[in-house]
């Protein structure tokens, strides 16, 4: 099925066509699931200017802290600063643009954005900044948020397995963000663990049908922990 | 005598009830899984995407794919399910939770919870905390009553960025248990050997105490 | 597990608290993927006044066929008529209230109201008869229509497996509308081929998590075929 | 001539490229399945919840499980996925689908399109046609140039009610390929041995007719 062939070799094919001033989600939690090896290649590129939506900024020299590191973002939209200092610095300084988004209403817009619906409401965020500027009503007694959604140029995701047509599969909560990110990317770029042939994946439980996807590339992942939290060895089950 | 965070933890799972879906946020709401019934069984949601969060890994079962909303390595239960976060707060703001505990900065009397951000100081993100006080009929908000200055955080309006707006209705704090209705702070329980006196000094808010305030039985 | 132990064993239990003029959705796509247990069970009920939420309406004779013959129905909301006769004449008669959706817009307001969206925007239906009396909006140069969302009291629904716990996957194309109507129901009722124990499912494929289902319960399934096409016998692969 | 149903179907097929997902429609549409060039593959969507559907089945390998958007039992092909129709709806109203190909009854100059309605007579319902017309960047509508009677389906505006408002540029019938621009069909190609004049005669809409229009060639 040569039409169908997503599969791609290197990380230049990956993000070809790749530039400055891009809007770029990436995918994963933490470090959970995140396409490291795009990730390194955007930061190889150097591409700069980028408005990038994440649901964080990696770590202080890991993920997209990476792109921190290197200035390349001059947009962050995501939900957690979290325990990475350099991003906290850059938001503090007003040096990069910083959109904290609720990471549900975050999930649903890019959600929303690749299912083609362009704006809903939301009761999250009602009261809050986060509704600053943002048209607000009653519906049925409630309050709520009308939320646009949220696409971009490339769409970097990280998937367990592909087969070569671009279905998917992720696996346990390395998920998260990427199957809604993989339908909201005018180009979809994702970074698996395996290739496999069209038709080893079972059709009744792909997450993502090949029709979002249009690159696909195997990836090594180092797979780094950021809490390694063991239960006491004195604990018995 | 003041609650220690396991006894707040204790305290808030005498709130479980057989059955429930429960998200507990990072902190002292985290204890209280320790401390569900024996004869009672929880699923805990993780809002990264995981229903039926078990305790931590041992070295052998470590898995980086599999992580809680606090970025630490888990286990998942007989019965589990994994999802997308796009799900996971279909399940949240749906209100199909029955129980979320989390911590705070502030709250006030008009139900409004700060827990975010400190300007200037503090900036962590919200991360799932708008949509999980947004969602959930059911939220208890575990807290100290005061800062270590003795500055309450029971406030008649809260001066941190809000988290949401009349959205709490349940307080425990190391001093007090708390309902708010009506515009006011009502008090439920004390800490044992904790006057209503000394609750009464370290809460800002309108405090509602009605006839004797039982002590918290554990 | 006892309080997740969601498996009933008679349908009166399956659908104990059911009343007259409650909204109701039952799952399926013409009549596959269908409760035909619980569809039965409320026929026999005979209860009226109902609002039903379904992409169609049965045949005559089958599936809300049925609550059809018996005037179960005073307002159906779905998308296709199809070659339902009777459906049809209670339609032009006016004897039953009939609000037609496009099936898209129909799957997405189920999906909305499970997922606490009170209303969102979609280009379908803009400039039909379906955006009467809605609000409209232009948003980067498209019109849209303001849809809300939906939710019922019960909601009927078809899978092909479940766990004790109410953890469900379905089968091929019988999935159609039954997740997001798993979601939107006030009590939730499961049909399925097979109960299995919690655990016996894969926690990475679960099509609907259990926090969704209230009630389980094992039916005898006729899956009766709408339009049985066969390839002819002269064709070859 | 005019065109059969068939050749229709054949003259949809050469808009197809590669690795297109498509959608067709009931009727004329269905028929392009079989036109696909053999050194191309296409994978059909069926907006029930099916991407990659096979032909029918046999005796042995039919399913009650496994119908298209049509309600016909059908087999899938090698990489092909099931998914709910959110999802499915998901990717056709968020413009995932390469090529969407439908019958109507009519279509105007404004690139309207009625096909799902006919007052008073037939009541079918919309179904998925709202939001295929709604959702697709590209669309082909397949239709009789006039009913039985010579009276035109091409018209300066719709009189049936609307599947879609401003969504239609392309309309293949038994005599013309035509595109709707700026408020005009334009007439592209002719079937073959089928004249402008004729074209015209059958013709309700403005037809901007430049130059030479070639025929079809199959």
């Amino acid at each position: 099925m040569s039409g169908f062939n997503k599969v791609v070799t290197s990380y230049e094919e990956a993000l070809a066509g790749f530039t400055d001033n891009m809007t770029v989600m990436v995918g994963g939690f933490g470090l959970c699931g995140i396409p490291e090896g795009l990730i390194e290649q955007v930061n190889k590129l150097g591409s700069t200017g980028l408005t990038a939506i994440s649901n964080n900024a990696g770590v202080d020299g890991f993920g997209l802290g990476k792109w921190l590191e290197k200035r390349q973002i001059s947009t962050m939209i995501g939900s957690y600063v979290g325990e990475n200092e350099l991003f906290e610095k850059l938001l503090l300084s007003g040096e990069m643009e910083v959109i904290l988004t609720p990471q549900g209403t975050l999930a649903e817009k890019i959600r929303a954005g690749g299912a083609g619906i362009p704006a809903f409401f939301t009761a999250t965020g009602y009261g809050t900044q986060v509704a600053d500027g943002k048209e607000t009503r009653e519906i049925d007694g409630r309050n709520y948020v009308l939320e646009p959604s949220l696409t971009a140029d490339f769409a970097l995701v990280k998937a367990w397995k592909a087969d070569t047509m671009g279905n998917l599969i992720f696996r346990k909560t390395a998920m998260n963000f990427n199957p809604m990110m993989a339908t909201a990317g005018k180009i979809t770029v994702v970074e698996v663990e395996e290739i496999v042939e069209a038709g080893e994946l079972d059709p009744n439980y792909i997450h993502t049908p090949g029709i979002y996807v249009q690159r696909v590339i195997k990836g090594n992942f180092e797979k780094r922990i950021e809490q390694r939290t063991i239960k006491p060895s004195s604990e018995k089950e | 005598m003041a609650l220690t965070r396991d006894q707040i933890a204790m305290r808030v799972a005498q709130e479980i009830q057989d059955g429930y879906y429960v998200n507990l946020g990072i902190g002292i709401p985290t204890l209280v899984a320790n401390y569900v019934p024996e004869d009672m069984d929880v699923m805990l949601q993780s809002e990264n995407g995981l229903l039926g969060m078990g305790e931590f890994p041992t070295e052998e079962t470590i898995d980086p794919d599999l992580i809680n909303a606090g970025k630490q390595t888990v286990t998942a239960v007989t019965g589990a399910a994994y999802f997308s976060s796009a799900e996971s707060f279909a399940m949240i703001r749906g209100g199909h939770v029955d129980l979320t505990v989390l911590g705070a900065f502030e709250v006030d009397q008009e139900g409004s919870i700060a827990s975010w951000m400190i300007p200037g100081k503090l900036v962590k993100g919200m991360g799932g905390a708008m949509d999980l006080v947004a969602g959930a009929e059911n939220i208890i908000v575990t807290m100290t009553h005061a800062n270590k200055h003795g500055v309450s955080k029971i406030l008649k309006k809260c001066t941190l960025p809000l988290t949401g707006a009349n959205c709490i209705k349940r307080v425990i704090t190391e001093l007090a248990f708390m309902e708010i209705k009506n515009g006011a702070f009502h008090l439920l329980e004390r800490a044992p050997g904790v006057s209503v006196e000394e609750i009464q000094a370290l809460t800002e808010a309108d405090l509602v105490v009605n006839g004797d305030i039982p002590e918290m039985t554990f």
